[in-house]
């Protein structure tokens, strides 16, 4: 039974994939959306039966289905896990996936291939839940690689444009380095434990019989964290993330901004027990974390396109939490997860519900003042805002929060780091919230014409993510923790639970303090001087630095990519000219050779009688004078 | 004897010297005739007389006759071979060096120690003697160049017969 | 019944074929390859009942040669990926129209029927036999059925028989002088020879030149792309399909037990070598405006990928090298079917004048996209398998090999990706392209199916090869 | 022996039926002929495996003729191509038929002659065969007057042939002087016993010399090419097949047959002028286009493959004439291929052969069949031939030469394939004719026996 | 019976017989006209014969003699076909100078 249901939980939304490939395009009006919702809800619903039922009993469900690969030292079979973590995870997975589903029907209405939208986010759902249900590494994997996937195929949704696509090509390639880290990594894994499965590796690491040296795991670890890098959007491969928002808006939402992104924080807390082994690698999570944090939002600060700007929100919000992995406090990052996944979820579809009504205009220059037309969409949006803020009681308050005091326990730099990519945040946020439901309208008359409110469809998500931005951090309050409790099970090395003592609610105020002088500076540059971001060629100085996103992606093009089309070409123009000319060559000098050979043929009967008494000579001289 | 064959081997080669070195044919041929005759006598030397009239009647005879009558035939009889390169020259003359040189030198070093050479006094080169060998124990190579001249002369034929197509 | 009925049908087909005229031509070879397909199957499931499925029969008396033909795991696996693969590649053409259809089906016939032979002999010399006479039809298919200008065309191809025989002579130098060691060519009898290490390097040397050549492993790669973009694809299929894997078999079956000290001593080199391939064949696979070349290099990657699993005289790195050639087997068919498609009704192999395809045929798309990823070693799918055992039979010997080999991963999909975006997407193309066919959509479900279900559940397989390749593992280190 | 008689009293048949007015006759009488000597051959072969050379043979009138497998295959072989080759001469001769009979019968001189070199049991029979095999192919070579180049052909075949006949005199006349006898088995007696004087071995070289000449080996090749072009495409048909092979299996005979202990010196000469053969017949060969100075290229390679047999002489027998049948018989395909392309016109140019793929498939499938034959490309005998030639060399521990003669294939495959690539890729140049049968059959019999041949290789190897 | 080798020596006899042969050798290749190219070579046959009946002696064996008389018949059979030849370029060039057979070449 609980196979079957675990099996449905997991193939619904494959089914649903099935159903909008092979038939979808027959199907019509919103019938391939609503059929890929009920898949999804599908899934949600057999995962909240799962969750009741694990929760209560706390103990995982394994489901071991079949052998997939043999390896020299080891199996691998298909083979699933429903613990703790896996089920929490799946919870806002699909619970946020049915949402982004119900919200798309209504978004991707006008497009002529919705099927095949709904069809990939239904993949990509599936491929998702296999994920976080694999009960070992190379299940996980199969996942990591196929959400890739679907992310590749829905940041192209939009085919005809080339833009898309190389931003499409890009995720997918620079999530295949992490991939690359993510296999050596298991590779390592496989050699020291002999398994890759998850109970196998931790059974071995908790009885401390392991044969080999730590370095071993600290590389290992290493290679894990590289693929989280990948998944996750970290420093140095994050570049990928705000390219992605080529995707429909709802792709954004959910699997760059809720679900995807944060495999690799999944990946890491589900190999808690390993990371645990390697706190060099620890620090380095940390640090990576802090500084993306920073950095991500730093170029946040200045951007105009409002997805851009979630986009690097997404990213900053993705290094506190991987702060939190560093500092070993998993269960604060998979707090933080939680939280971000209903805010972000709720901005991003706000974000879409006001691109919607402007027709497509990305660019908060020419927005503004909306919230008198879109009343939903701004208290929604408001609500989520300040939730990433971290403002109490906002949920965003107490996941991040808890990061930054851990961070104070901890390392004190960290600590700095992460608040200022606080403070920077809040004044983003509010940035974009002035610049765009605030003030006067900017854009042309015809888009104003038709400003509207959007559609229940697309309200009622942003409703419902907005109660759980708001009330999302009850889960885990300071000093009462649902959730630690929760996962308990599946954290090896519990941290030690900070007592709220006068140090943290000074951090608290700190905190507040800090969302608030960002809030102020936004609302002094934005409402009170009703500034308005200038045009590209108008920024200069630093600013301009910021605004280019530190030329990373010029970076990167020209010290990897362009030097790999420079090997290209000289490989193409240079070796393997060389390699067949060598060839050539040997047939050239057979052909030369043969040229002679002929003029020796010179058709005189002289010569040749001259040859052959040259011949005897020479026969004679060496047989019997040659001595 | 020692300067008889002496004698004889310079005519020999000599008039071999000259019947290559004459510009024309019709001179050659006769040198040739003359060493020809110069060999003869040395088959004579040796006391094989039938050998050498059987030379004489097949070399000046017939073979001889031959050419001079092709050469009749081609109305050759002057000397109208063009000059020959030097390098042609040179080259005949280094090859004759050098395979004179090299063949002596051969024959020299593989010179077997005679010692003191025995005469068994048996007859082995009289007619009745030659005669048996060649029709008893050389008879199927006796038959054979029966073939051989029917070859040369169906290839004579063959090469110098007129076509007159009859089909 | 044993393994010989598989080459009679195929000869038989190969005949009937010829004398079947034009019309019929592909349809009786269509039958003839499904019926050894079937034969194999049946052979297959003899050698997995436990029952002797060899064939040996007197042949030569001095020297000592027999035709013995062996079934195990190993062959068998190959000889169903050849026949599989024939029926496929015959099925792919049915829509073409050939001139001299007869000899052309006859042909792919007869060159199924010496691969087919090339897996199964157990004897040196009859095994370079047909190794040899695999060589012909697909010289003479590439010959006159190929495209390009006719003169390039030509020097190619003849560039390829002259540079392939040329490797493989070296190959029969060192099966006579075994010959002399032993007194017999048996595969049996040659394992157990002792040799010293300075022969066996040479007699290394001497496979490893024409099995380089034929793989290709670089630098003796340079026929390839040339030859792939010529040929018909038909051909290109027949031998990036099948006939490289001829090479990589022989690796395993005859080069590695026949001369282990060498293969041991120089493991990393060769490794190297490889996986130097897998790098050089991605970056220039990049570079390439022609699609047929593109995919011949990427061929060339993978390959490189494929040998150095076989270099590492691990377990995994044979059964991955097994499993892989399997995989890519299909998919580089499937690919280069896909590419003829295009090309067919484009006319042209030039990729800048492609694009815009995808907005005019879901289904096809679709299936391409589905091959692209399998190529690129997506999981699920059956080449993941084989990839991953073979990273993992790498990293065995060196991390950093692991690597380095590893960059394939990276890579490919920025090749095939980068081909896919120029190919497929874009704005709609000026020239019509008609969605595939159900016929050619067959072929490419028949393929996927293949990817996708052993992808998940390649059990089968990995049970029906491994006792061989242990075997030949055993013999290795012996 | 009775073979012997019997081909020549078939050539005189031939002549006496011309006298007789029975022109039409001729053909197929010797033909019948032919295949009744063939039998009457075969029947000597006792059916054993004889792995001397020495064992189990007959000697008739004094030694003159020894009966062995080695001659009754060799004779047999040869039988076989003159069959082929008289096969294909009505059709050749068809504007010269008063000429007929003199072909005819000059080529079963000829094959008197060979066989006589293959089964000599004295240098005065060995000596004989030779020069009828000689003179007849001069005549041959010649036989068309009126054309110049034919003229030409005669002629420098004519002049370093009878140069290469002096020295093979010499060399008997030498080796005579060491023993004191023109039979072979008295030379071996006075051999092995120490009673030969310094003369013998300068005799066996110069011997060696003269019939490298007649193999067409490097340095003594030059006639061949111009010969062969120059000569009627049946005659060269001969050359390159009967008499190439016929030199080739008296030269080995001879040497086995004298030779008791061979310098290394000796066959250092003979590796040498092997290794040169291939390379020069090879490399030059790749720039031909005339057809039948290409094939004349390729033949002198093949005369040095063959040398390789003298690397390890007790034991090739069975090697040399397996190669000597594979190649032949893939020769006469190929030529029966020429002459039917190029018919008699005089131009053997390799665009001739454009498209013939198309025009005329069956004869391209044969030519092909027979330059892959020669190229060594396995199923084809000319591989087996290779591969039990490069077996016995590595035998005898030559690993370089072996080496060089597989380089030496790979080259050939240059030029070979160049014809066939004109056959199938290039369009036809010339308007279909029509091929007559005796062509036709010619050659596909002749390669169905090369691919026979090569399927069931102890049909022949068993006997030797 | 009394024999000439008792008194001259064999050795003499080779070494004749060479430099005969060696004369027809240059003759061959000094002249370009076919005839005396032809002489030449019977001059090296008769080197030959020569040789064959010192050695004749020498071994006072019949054999060499008889075998001088084979050669005869070749040398005869050799010139008959020869000439033919010879007769048939004359016919068709008008001259006999071997250089201008020069047509088969390369």
């Amino acid at each position: 039974m609980e196979t079957n249901l675990a099996l449905l939980l997991l193939l619904a939304p494959f089914i649903g994939f099935l159903i909008n490939v092979f038939a979808g395009k027959k199907l019509s009006g919103n019938l391939p959306g609503i059929l890929g919702t009920v898949a999804v809800a599908t899934s949600f619903a057999v995962t909240l039966s799962f969750f009741l039922q694990v929760s209560s009993s706390k103990e995982p469900v394994m489901i071991d289905l079949f052998e997939w690969m043999q390896l020299r030292n080891f199996k691998v079979n298909i083979a699933f896990q429903l613990d703790q973590l896996s089920l929490l995870w799946l919870m806002f997975v699909t619970g946020i996936g049915t949402l982004i589903h119900m919200y798309s029907i209504s978004y991707m209405h006008d497009d002529e291939n919705v099927h095949k939208f709904f069809a990939y986010l239904n993949l990509f759902v599936f491929f998702m839940i296999t994920l976080v249900m694999g009960s070992n590494l190379l299940i996980m994997f199969i996942g990591w690689e196929g959400v890739g996937l679907c992310s590749y195929l829905l940041i192209g949704f939009w085919y005809k444009n080339h833009d898309y696509n190389d931003a499409a090509k890009k995720a997918f390639i620079m999530n295949r380095i992490g991939d690359l880290g993510f296999l050596i990594g298991i590779f390592i894994l496989g050699f020291i434990f002999n398994s890759l499965d998850y109970t196998v590796i931790r059974t071995a690491i908790e009885s401390g019989k392991l044969l080999q040296p730590s370095w071993g795991i600290s590389i290992a670890a290493l290679c894990l964290f590289i693929g989280a890098c990948g998944k996750s959007a970290q420093i140095p491969l994050y570049t990928w993330l705000p390219d992605a928002m080529a995707g429909p808006t709802p792709v954004s939402a959910l699997i760059h901004a809720a679900t995807m992104v944060t495999a690799g924080i999944f990946m890491i807390t589900r190999l808690n027990f390993l990371f645990d082994l390697a706190p060099e690698v620890q620090n380095i999570i940390a640090i990576v974390g802090a500084v993306t944090s920073l950095i991500a939002a730093s170029i946040g600060l200045i951007q105009n396109d409002i997805k851009k700007v979630l986009a690097y929100s997404t990213v900053s919000q993705l290094g506190l939490m991987f702060l939190a992995l560093g500092l070993g406090a998993y269960q604060i990052a998979v707090f933080h997860v939680i939280t971000h996944a209903f805010f972000k979820a709720c901005l991003f579809l706000g974000s879409g519900s006001v691109i919607h009504a402007m027709h497509g205009e990305q660019d908060m220059r020419y927005m503004g003042g909306l919230r008198k037309v879109m009343k939903v969409t701004f208290i929604t949006f408001l609500i989520s805002t300040l939730a990433i803020s971290g403002l109490p009681p906002f949920s965003g308050f107490f996941s991040k929060d808890e990061i930054l005091m851990t961070a104070f326990h901890d390392n004190k730099p960290l600590w700095v780091i992460g608040s200022v990519a606080s403070i920077m945040t809040a004044f983003y946020m509010f940035r974009l919230l002035y610049l765009t439901f605030y003030k006067d309208f900017r854009g042309t008359e015809e888009q104003k014409k038709h400003l509207h409110e959007s559609p229940g469809l697309i309200t009622f998500p942003l409703i419902v993510l907005a109660i759980l931005a708001l009330v999302g951090g009850a889960i885990s309050l300071p000093g009462n923790s649902w959730l630690n409790e929760y996962l308990a099970p599946v954290i090896a090395k519990q941290s030690e639970h900070h007592h709220m003592g006068t140090t943290e609610y000074m951090l608290m105020g700190v905190a507040i303090i800090g969302a608030f002088i960002g809030i102020g500076l936004a609302y002094a540059k934005y409402i009170k001087q009703s500034s308005v971001p200038g045009q590209d060629s108008e920024i200069t100085g630093f600013a301009k630095v910021l605004y280019n996103k530190f030329y990373v992606d010029e970076i990167y093009t020209a010290l990897i990519v362009k030097p790999i089309y420079a090997l290209g070409s000289f490989f193409k123009n240079a070796i393997e000219v060389a390699i067949s000319g060598f060839i050539f060559g040997l047939g050239k000098l057979a052909n030369v050779l043969g040229t002679e050979g002929k003029t020796l043929q010179n058709g005189s009967i002289g010569f040749y009688l001259f040859a052959f008494v040259l011949g005897i000579c020479s026969i004679i001289v060496y047989i019997f004078l040659a001595k | 004897m020692l300067t008889v064959f002496y004698i004889l081997s310079a005519i020999t080669l000599g008039t071999a010297f000259l019947t290559i070195l004459s510009k024309n044919p019709i001179h050659s041929a006769i040198y040739l005739v003359l060493c020809f005759f110069s060999i003869a006598g040395h088959y004579l030397l040796f006391n094989a007389q039938f050998l050498a009239i059987v030379h004489i009647i097949v070399y000046s005879g017939a073979i001889m006759i031959l050419m001079l009558f092709t050469i009749m035939l081609m109305n050759l009889n002057k000397e109208d071979e063009q000059n020959k390169s030097v390098l042609t020259r040179f080259a005949a003359v280094i090859a004759l060096g050098l395979v004179a040189f090299v063949l002596l030198a051969t024959f020299i070093k593989a010179q077997p120690v005679i010692e003191g050479y025995q005469v068994s006094g048996q007859d082995y080169q009289s007619i009745k003697v030659l005669g048996k060998v060649l029709l008893n124990e050389y008879m199927v190579p006796f038959e054979f160049a029966s073939v051989l001249l029917l070859v040369s002369m169906i290839g004579a034929v063959l090469l110098s017969k007129k076509e007159h197509i009859n089909s | 019944m044993d393994v010989s009925f598989i080459l009679i049908t195929l000869l038989i087909g190969a005949a009937a074929t010829y004398f079947a005229g034009n019309k019929w031509a592909s349809k009786v070879a269509l039958l003839f390859s499904v019926a050894a397909f079937a034969v194999t199957l049946c052979t297959v499931n003899l050698l997995n009942n436990g029952e002797n499925v060899n064939s040996v029969t007197r042949w030569i008396k001095n020297p000592m040669i027999s035709i013995s033909l062996v079934g195990d795991g190993l062959s068998l696996i190959m000889v169903l990926l050849t026949t599989s693969l024939t029926a496929i590649i015959i099925l792919a053409t049915l829509k073409n129209t050939f001139k001299n259809a007869k000899s052309f089906y006859a042909l792919i016939l007869f060159m199924a029927f010496a691969m087919v032979g090339t897996f199964l002999s157990a004897d040196g010399f009859v095994y370079y036999i047909f190794w040899e006479l695999s060589l012909i039809p697909i010289y003479f298919i590439a010959l006159i059925w190929g495209g390009g200008e006719a003169e390039a065309r030509k020097k190619d191809v003849i560039k390829f028989f002259i540079y392939t025989f040329a490797g493989s002579l070296f190959m029969l130098v060192a099966f006579i002088y075994l010959y002399q060691k032993t007194g017999s060519f048996t595969n049996g009898a040659l394992v157990r020879v002792n040799l010293t290490d300075k022969e066996q390097f040479w007699i290394f040397l001497a496979f490893f030149l024409a099995y380089a050549i034929k793989i290709p492993i670089i630098p003796f790669h340079t026929w390839q792309a040339n030859v792939y973009q010529k040929a018909p694809s038909a051909g290109t299929m027949l031998l990036s399909g099948i006939m490289l894997k001829m090479a990589i078999y022989s690796i395993i079956r005859w080069q590695l037990p026949l001369a282990p000290a060498p293969a041991k001593e120089y493991m990393h080199v060769l490794i190297i070598l490889c996986v130097a391939g897998v790098i050089y064949g991605s970056i220039l696979a990049l570079k390439q405006q022609d699609l047929k070349k593109l995919l011949a290099y990427s061929s060339l990657a993978h390959v490189g990928l494929i040998a150095a699993g076989a270099y590492t005289l691990t377990l995994d790195g044979l059964r991955g090298a097994v499993l892989q050639m399997i995989a890519h087997g299909f998919v580089v068919v499937g690919l280069f079917y896909a590419a003829e498609i295009i090309i067919r009704r484009y006319n042209t192999t030039e990729i800048s004048e492609m694009g815009g395809i995808r907005i005019q045929t879901p289904r096809f798309t679709s299936m391409f996209m589905i091959l692209v990823l399998a190529s690129v070693a997506l999981p699920a799918t059956f080449n993941f398998i084989g990839e991953f055992e073979l990273l993992y039979s790498l990293a065995q010997t060196n991390i950093w090999i692991a690597v380095l080999g590893g960059t394939t991963i990276i890579l490919g999909a920025f090749y095939m990706l980068r081909m896919f975006q120029q190919v497929m997407l874009g704005e709609q193309n000026a020239k019509p392209f008609a969605d595939v066919t159900f016929g050619e959509g067959f072929v490419f479900v028949t393929i996927i199916g293949i990817l996708l279900f052993f992808g998940l559940y390649p059990k089968p397989i990995i049970d029906f090869i491994t006792p061989a390749l242990e075997n030949t593992l055993n013999l290795i280190n012996r | 022996m009775t073979t012997l008689i019997a081909i020549a009293g078939l050539g005189i048949i031939c002549l006496i039926a011309e006298i007789f007015n029975l022109r039409k006759a001729i053909v197929p009488v010797t033909i019948i002929g032919l295949l009744a000597i063939l039998c009457l051959n075969l029947v000597n072969i006792p059916g054993v495996h004889v792995a001397n050379l020495n064992m189990e043979q007959r000697s008739f009138y004094n030694n003159m003729i020894i009966q062995n497998n080695y001659g009754t295959l060799f004779s047999s072989l040869f039988i076989v191509l003159t069959t082929f080759l008289v096969a294909l001469s009505p059709d050749f001769h068809k504007e010269h038929k008063a000429k007929l009979s003199d072909f005819i019968s000059i080529k079963l001189f000829l094959l008197a002659g060979a066989v006589a070199m293959v089964s000599f049991g004295n240098m005065a029979m060995f000596f004989l065969g030779i020069e009828i095999l000689s003179i007849s192919l001069y005549v041959l070579a010649a036989s068309e007057p009126k054309n110049v180049s034919s003229n030409e052909a005669g002629m420098k075949y004519f002049l370093m042939g009878s140069f290469a006949s002096g020295l093979i005199l010499f060399g008997i006349a030498l080796i005579y002087g060491a023993t004191g006898a023109f039979d072979i088995a008295a030379i071996y007696e006075a051999v092995s016993t120490g009673a030969a004087k310094g003369w013998f071995f300068p005799g066996v070289v110069l011997l060696t010399i003269g019939l490298l000449f007649k193999i067409a080996a490097v340095p003594f090749h030059f006639w061949a090419p111009d010969v062969y072009e120059g000569s009627p495409a049946l005659t060269t048909a001969t050359m390159s097949t009967l008499a190439k092979v016929a030199a080739m299996a008296a030269f080995y005979k001879l040497m086995r047959g004298i030779n008791l202990e061979v310098p290394g010196t000796y066959v250092t000469v003979l590796i040498i002028v092997s290794v040169l053969s291939m390379f020069v017949g090879n490399l030059t060969a790749l720039k031909q286009n005339n057809v039948k100075r290409m094939l004349a290229f390729s033949g002198i390679s093949h005369a040095g493959f063959m040398l390789m047999v003298f690397l390890n002489p007790p034991v090739t027998a069975g090697t040399l004439f397996y190669y000597a049948a594979a190649y032949t018989l893939a020769g006469i395909a190929a030529f029966a291929v020429v002459i039917s392309v190029c018919g008699d016109k005089r131009n053997e140019d390799s665009f001739k052969f454009n498209g013939l793929g198309k025009t005329n498939p069956l004869m391209a499938a044969v030519l092909t069949s027979a330059l892959l034959s020669m190229a060594g490309i396995p199923i084809f005998s000319g591989f087996f031939a290779k591969f039990f030639l490069f077996n016995q060399a590595l035998k005898a521990g030559q690993v370089a030469i072996v080496i060089i003669a597989v380089v030496n294939s790979i080259i050939s495959v240059g030029y070979y394939f160049k014809l066939i690539l004109a056959m199938y890729t290039k369009e036809s140049t010339e308007e279909k004719q029509a091929v007559p049968f005796a062509y036709t059959a010619v050659a596909v019999v002749a390669i169905l026996l090369n691919i026979l041949l090569g399927i069931f290789p102890d049909m022949v190897l068993a006997y030797l | 019976m009394e024999n000439i080798l008792q008194q001259i020596g064999i050795e003499n006899y080779i070494y004749l017989s060479t430099l005969l042969f060696c004369v027809g050798v240059f003759g061959v290749l000094f002249r370009r006209n076919a005839i005396v190219m032809f002489m030449s070579i019977e001059i090296m046959l008769n080197a030959v014969n020569l040789l064959l009946v010192a050695f004749s002696t020498y071994h006072q064996d019949a054999a060499g003699q008889v075998f001088v008389f084979f050669s005869m018949a070749v040398a005869a059979a050799e010139v008959a076909v020869g000439l033919a030849i010879l007769v048939a370029i004359y016919r068709n060039l008008n001259n006999i100078d071997i250089d201008s057979l020069k047509k088969l070449k390369g």
